[in-house]
């Protein structure tokens, strides 16, 4: 633990260049191996059984005729994986989500599940078992379910976080608060007040990969599995653990992976197949179709906030505060409160406080979703702070600068700030030429600022030297979206050489220590973090070695530009010895030259956003167009360029769509209603701009080269940026998520009539 | 069911298979001849991850039924490169960061290798309307686009 | 003796006070001191409690130093997408 | 299950008329795969109708045009003389799905699957257009508006198919146009759309019209109502007015996933509005 990870000014010669990415040659050719590319032999389809019901009781499955059935080798329910999560809750709830135990709570829920020779016998399995289901009353509303009358989902659950345990048990799981001051007295020394309340939808990470996995047990109680995964070693813990396996016998290998965005962070179907490979003795390879990937896995919360915000005339805000409803499934979640944190995170605020409550309803297990729970916040908070700064004839970007949070301020979520990016994005947004450029009619502006925390955690790497001076570098991060090339980058520079003798691949979880997964932004961060520490720890070998070669005091030997070099003027004569010229000899200086690290990646900077969106409006039929897109984000710093552009777009475009037309539609009968990418409705190539972006670089003090993370904070601003973007070109406030054409023309009917 | 023999033309070369009657020819390619290049993301033809081209049609290989290829010449991504020259799409792509998770990169270079071979010189629009059944949840488009737009550059000056 | 500020439920579980003199030189120490002091922190640490050193957070490393003076605000240990 | 490609129409037409089972017709598959898929049917016979001859081709006659069955909606967009004469029905045919669809999709199919949402018959029932039904009894030609019946519905009796679409020769100064609203630029289902089909006089008043709406009422509507009131008028702002609210009177809508019944009824009226204009441009008006 001698590794020291503060950030030391310095020039790169690698990092931030943007070469070609190692996996890509893969992924233009084919070739790259994704979830349901891989087989194995004797391989077998699994299918699952879900319920048609959004609140059931299971009274009886008679899986005897599908067991009959030719073809059939395996048919599981509940009772084939039993409760081994030993009061682990969280577990327990993964376990209920993989498989339905005593109900199903959503339309979807998986409930028994087949293994057959083929797709088609498995299928006709599935319609052969028979579900004695006892209907139950549902509720799918986050604002209904939170009611005193509501159907109860959970009748074990009594709110928690309340002064005096509730005597009834609640769909309100949770209620969190946070903040400083006092708001009664902020409030009463404010000028202007906007109160609001705002809705937002349910939305899905879309990821155009469905979940899949090829899962094989063997009789020794060893086994396999290859899997998309956002994080193969929580996997294989959550895997071992359901099924009883030890860990270190069950091999999970992370698959390419076709997008996650926080909905591969934990299992799914795969218990499922593992224990259909148990009961079959043959591998099966389960792949989830597009409907069941809508019905059963991913989406985010609906919610219903309301904001208050007062401010005097001078501009300053005197007082905020938020109350949060956000919606978790059928199973209790902590998604309210991380809103509850980063709702008022861009701003001082001498008195703020904001009230999260989380609400179960039979919707589908709420997993993460980029920058989870943040989106939906900053709608509703910079949405109220637009119309503020209007209220007081301030411009919404100079209104938001003198609120702004800064290195000192008191986060509405408890500490204080370090150096910080959301001050320089909200300069680099007044002066940049998107808001002076001319708008035309029926066009409007809008901006936001977004915040994410961005994490750590467990990281481990190898990075090995090959005899012939070629690096391969061993990550446990799985790579959503280029960071082999990031962290190549940083080998490159941290040794001393060229990128491209340097390969990164992602190891499987029994070739390398425990990794987290890729969550909260960190894959970049904390590998980056243990890549320079591996380089550092082989540069300690390499030095030794060169030492041996030529026979000096090791101390004599430093390290730059790739070469080690004898310091001092007695080793004139000896001139450097390149990496390759130590690796070459490595075998009879001691053997293979390799540098490991295992460490925690603490200390991940926070990082802010700020959004410029233009929009134009038909006020005759209600639809949207997006005309112009811009992106300012702090990077601390940027690896590879490129691809935090790519985030930063890729956030934005996620965000458009949740902001105009991608939401969960349910019916009355508790089905959802749009399973399928017609009609939920993603954001297609003809509906987007270019997305400009501007990359800003204020170092993170907690790691060598300044990273921050990048990956979320992009899809935070879009919501309200869009939502002020409408608000202003349509001069209605849009308080409802999505806006799609018929919410903004009712808006506008509303309007006119009244 | 009975089982369809078929003889079919695959990036230039002659294959046969037997598939059963409903078996779509996306099926076929990744399940009977380990083409896995062409991927499945919906199978409704909503989303173009499953692009290929038959007989100069650009077409979603989940909406054709493997019997139906009886006769036809067919082209996937695994036949668009030349030996080991790239297609200038696929280095495009490359040099761009035109992909991230890379699932729906297939399905794009086909479609924009169709787009290209129709209309040398797209504008802006015609590429993304062009595009447009062809979903990406990770770049946003952009980079895709500006890819496809120094492509047919190059492929002008070839 | 350092001062922790916790957020405002978990200040709910340590007897409704939202600040803490305690005498912890790391992480660890200040846990076992919370939990000894609070039993009702316990299932609190167990499901993740995250440790702001001066604004930076640390979610899992225990052994971090508690510098004298320094600001310390407990939070919950969030998920990511 | 089985898999046939029949080389003539009467082997066709016989085929299915003595199948036992549920069968289908395979033309563009764009979407009787998909409801394959969902497991909403399955045909114990698949017909393949792409390999007999004629229904592959685009003829013009001293009639007009005869649109083959089996002809894609790319193959229809790329005909420059049917493009020409009825702009409104090809535009509309090609707003059905993505490139990748259009590679397959057919008019036929389109009318076939008698979906109220259905992009191009809007544009061929304000056409006028007919459909040439081939059947166990033999041919006869029929208006497109009476093959559906309602939601995945036709009129057509076992055994039948339609062997082509019939478009009618344009006269001078005619135009036709047709737009829906859908929530993307593209990929979407029409919330709700209109066809206008115009013939105008010498002198720029219109002659005869025809409008249609989709998604607005179980089947594709023809307003007749809508086509009387533009008759004799240059499409002043006062008969675009009432042109809308005759349409959005007419709608029969639903609340459902893509839109709500006030949404469809107001849209509908823009739409007919707009695309009148279009048409109106098209058949040389001012």
């Amino acid at each position: 633990m001698n590794f020291d990870p503060r950030y030391s000014g310095r020039n790169f010669s690698s990092v931030g260049t943007r070469p070609i990415r190692p996996d890509g040659i893969d992924k233009v050719t084919g070739r790259a191996r994704y979830g349901a590319d891989f087989n194995m032999a004797g391989q077998l389809v699994g299918r699952i059984l879900r319920s048609p019901h959004a609140h059931a009781v299971i009274k009886k499955i008679d899986t005897s005729k599908a067991e009959k059935l030719a073809g059939v080798k395996a048919v599981i329910t509940a009772k084939d994986l039993p409760d081994l999560t030993d009061g682990d809750a969280a577990m327990y709830d993964i376990l209920d989500n993989s498989m339905a135990r005593t109900k199903a709570l959503y339309d979807g829920h998986a409930v028994a599940a087949v293994a057959a020779i083929d797709a088609r016998i498995a299928r006709q399995a599935l319609k052969l078992i028979e579900v004695d289901y006892e209907v139950l009353p549902h509720i799918t509303d986050v604002d209904e379910a939170a009611q005193h009358h509501a159907p109860l989902i959970n009748d074990q659950i009594f709110t928690e976080g309340l002064e005096e345990k509730p005597a009834k048990p609640s769909n309100v799981t949770k209620r969190t608060q946070f903040g400083h001051g006092d708001v009664h007295k902020g409030f009463a020394q404010a000028d202007f007040i906007v109160e609001r309340s705002f809705k937002t939808e349910q939305t899905h990470q879309g990821y155009i990969e469905p979940h899949a996995c090829v899962a094989s047990v063997n009789p020794d109680g060893t086994a396999d599995l290859w899997v998309c995964t956002q994080g193969h070693f929580v996997y294989r813990q959550h895997c071992a653990q359901l099924l009883g396996l030890e860990a270190s016998k069950l091999r999970v290998t992370s698959s390419e992976i076709g997008g996650g965005f926080g909905g591969k962070t934990h299992v799914w179907a795969e218990p499922v197949a593992l224990a259909l490979s148990r009961k079959a003795g043959r591998p099966v390879k389960l792949v989830m179709t597009r409907d069941e990937v809508f019905r059963a896995s991913g989406p985010t919360s609906a919610t219903s906030i309301d904001v208050k915000i007062g401010a005097r005339k001078d501009g300053t805000i005197t007082a905020a505060e938020a109350t949060l409803r956000y919606s978790c499934g059928p199973y209790a979640g902590s998604w309210a409160e991380i809103g509850a944190m980063t709702a008022f995170a861009c701003y001082n605020l001498e008195n703020v406080k904001t009230v999260g409550y989380e609400v179960l309803v039979n919707r589908p297990k709420t997993a993460a979703y980029r920058a989870p729970s943040a989106p939906m916040a900053a709608f509703a908070v910079e949405s109220a702070v637009d119309e503020l700064a209007h209220e007081l004839g301030m411009n919404a970007v100079d209104f938001r600068i003198k609120n702004a949070a800064q290195e000192g301020t008191r986060a509405s979520y408890g500490p204080v700030y370090g150096p910080i990016g959301i001050g320089p994005t909200l300069e680099a947004v007044k002066n940049h030429p998107h808001m002076k450029a001319p708008l035309k009619a029926n066009q409007g502006r809008g901006m936001a600022c977004g915040f994410w925390f961005n994490f750590g955690g467990q990281t481990c790497t190898d990075l090995n030297i090959g005899m012939d001076g070629s690096v391969s570098l061993a990550v446990g991060t799985v790579d959503v979206g280029g960071s082999r090339a990031s962290l190549s980058l940083v080998a490159a520079e941290e040794l001393g050489i060229d990128y491209s003798q340097v390969k990164a691949i992602v190891a499987d979880t029994s070739s390398l220590g425990y990794n987290d997964m890729t969550d909260g932004s960190r894959g970049t961060f904390s590998s980056s973090m243990a890549t320079i520490s591996a380089a550092r720890n082989a540069i300690k070998i390499l030095r030794d070695r060169a030492a041996q070669m030529w026979d000096i005091p090791v101390d004599d030997v430093v390290w730059e530009k790739g070469h080690a070099i004898a310091k001092g003027e007695k080793y004139g004569n000896l001139s450097p010895l390149s990496l390759k010229d130590i690796a070459a000899k490595s075998g009879t200086t001691g053997g293979p030259i390799a540098g490991h690290s295992e460490l925690v990646a603490d200390g991940a900077g926070v990082s802010f956003a700020t959004h410029i969106c233009d929009i134009e409006v038909d006020p005759e039929t209600g639809a949207t167009r997006v005309i112009r897109y811009t992106v300012v984000q702090d990077a601390g710093k940027a690896v590879h360029p490129t691809y935090v552009e790519g985030q930063y777009q890729g956030g934005a475009a996620q965000g458009i769509g949740w902001a105009l037309n991608e939401e969960y539609i349910y019916g009355k009968d508790g089905r959802l209603q749009n399973a399928g990418f017609l009609d939920y409705r993603i954001p297609v190539c003809s509906d987007l701009p270019m997305i400009d972006t501007q990359i800003l670089e204020i170092p993170n003090p907690n790691h060598p080269y300044g990273v921050r993370g990048v990956g979320e904070t992009s899809i935070v601003p879009p919501l309200a940026a869009i939502a002020n973007a409408v608000s202003n070109a349509v001069g209605v406030r849009m308080t409802h998520i999505p806006m799609s054409p018929p919410r903004i023309l009712a808006a506008l009917d509303a309007e006119r009539e009244g | 069911m009975a089982g369809v023999a078929v003889s079919t033309t695959i990036n230039g070369d002659a294959v046969e298979y037997l598939c059963q009657p409903d078996e779509t020819l996306l099926e076929v390619l990744r399940d009977r001849l380990g083409l896995t290049g062409a991927k499945e993301g919906c199978g409704t033809g909503d989303c173009g991850a499953c692009s290929v081209i038959v007989d100069g049609r650009l077409v979603c290989s989940c909406l054709v039924l493997g019997a139906e290829a009886e006769g036809r010449k067919v082209e996937t991504i695994e036949g668009m490169a030349h030996g080991d020259q790239l297609h200038p799409l696929q280095q495009k792509f490359l040099e761009h960061a035109a992909l991230q998770c890379g699932i729906c990169t297939p399905g794009f270079l086909i479609a924009a290798k169709d787009l290209l071979e129709k209309n040398p010189s797209p504008t802006e629009e015609e590429i993304r309307f062009g595009l447009a059944g062809n979903l990406c949840r990770c770049t946003g488009y952009d980079k895709i686009v500006r890819a496809v737009q120094d492509a047919a550059e190059v492929m002008k000056g070839a | 003796m350092v001062e922790v500020t916790l957020w405002g439920s978990l200040s709910a579980v340590a007897g409704g006070k939202s600040r803490h003199d305690i005498e912890a030189k790391d992480i660890r120490e200040l846990f076992r001191k919370l939990a000894e002091q609070y039993p009702g922190i316990e299932p609190w640490i167990d499901r993740g409690i995250a440790v702001a050193i001066d604004g930076t957070i640390y979610r899992d490393t225990w052994s971090k130093e508690l510098p004298p003076g320094a600001e310390i605000f407990l939070l919950p240990r969030l998920a990511g997408g | 299950m089985r898999y046939i490609r029949p080389l003539s129409i009467e082997d066709a037409v016989g085929e299915l008329a003595k199948a036992v089972g549920p069968a289908a017709i395979l033309a563009g598959g764009s979407d009787l795969l998909v409801r394959m898929k969902g497991g909403f049917i399955e045909p114990e016979l698949i017909v393949d109708i792409k390999a007999i001859s004629g229904l592959a081709d685009i003829t013009q006659t001293a009639d007009g045009f005869r649109i083959g069955a089996a002809v894609p909606c790319a193959v229809l967009g790329e005909n420059k003389a049917v493009r020409k004469a009825w702009p409104g029905v090809v535009e509309a045919a090609n707003l059905i799905g993505s490139k990748q669809v259009q590679g397959r999709c057919t008019i036929t199919g389109n009318l076939c699957n008698a979906s109220p949402a259905a992009d191009s018959v809007p544009a061929l029932v304000a056409a006028a257009a007919k459909a040439v039904v081939a059947g166990p009894s033999g041919k006869r030609t029929i208006a497109v508006e009476s093959v559906p019946t309602g939601p995945g519905r036709t009129s057509l009796a076992k055994g039948e198919i339609i062997e082509a679409i019939l478009l009618d020769k344009r006269p001078e100064h005619a135009g036709d146009a047709y737009l829906r609203f859908i929530p993307r630029t593209e990929m979407d289902i029409a919330v709700v759309s209109a066809g206008v089909n115009l013939t105008l006089d010498d002198k720029g008043a219109i002659k005869t019209a025809r409008v249609a709406l989709g998604a607005a009422a179980p089947t594709v509507l023809l307003v007749e109502e809508a086509g009387q009131v533009l008759v004799g008028s240059r499409l002043d702002e006062a008969t675009l007015e009432r042109l809308a609210k005759i349409c959005s009177g007419a709608c029969r809508p639903i609340d459902d996933k893509r839109g709500t019944i006030e949404f469809r009824r107001k849209v509908a009226g823009v739409l007919a509005q707009r695309a009148a204009a279009i048409a109106y441009k098209r058949a040389g008006g001012k």
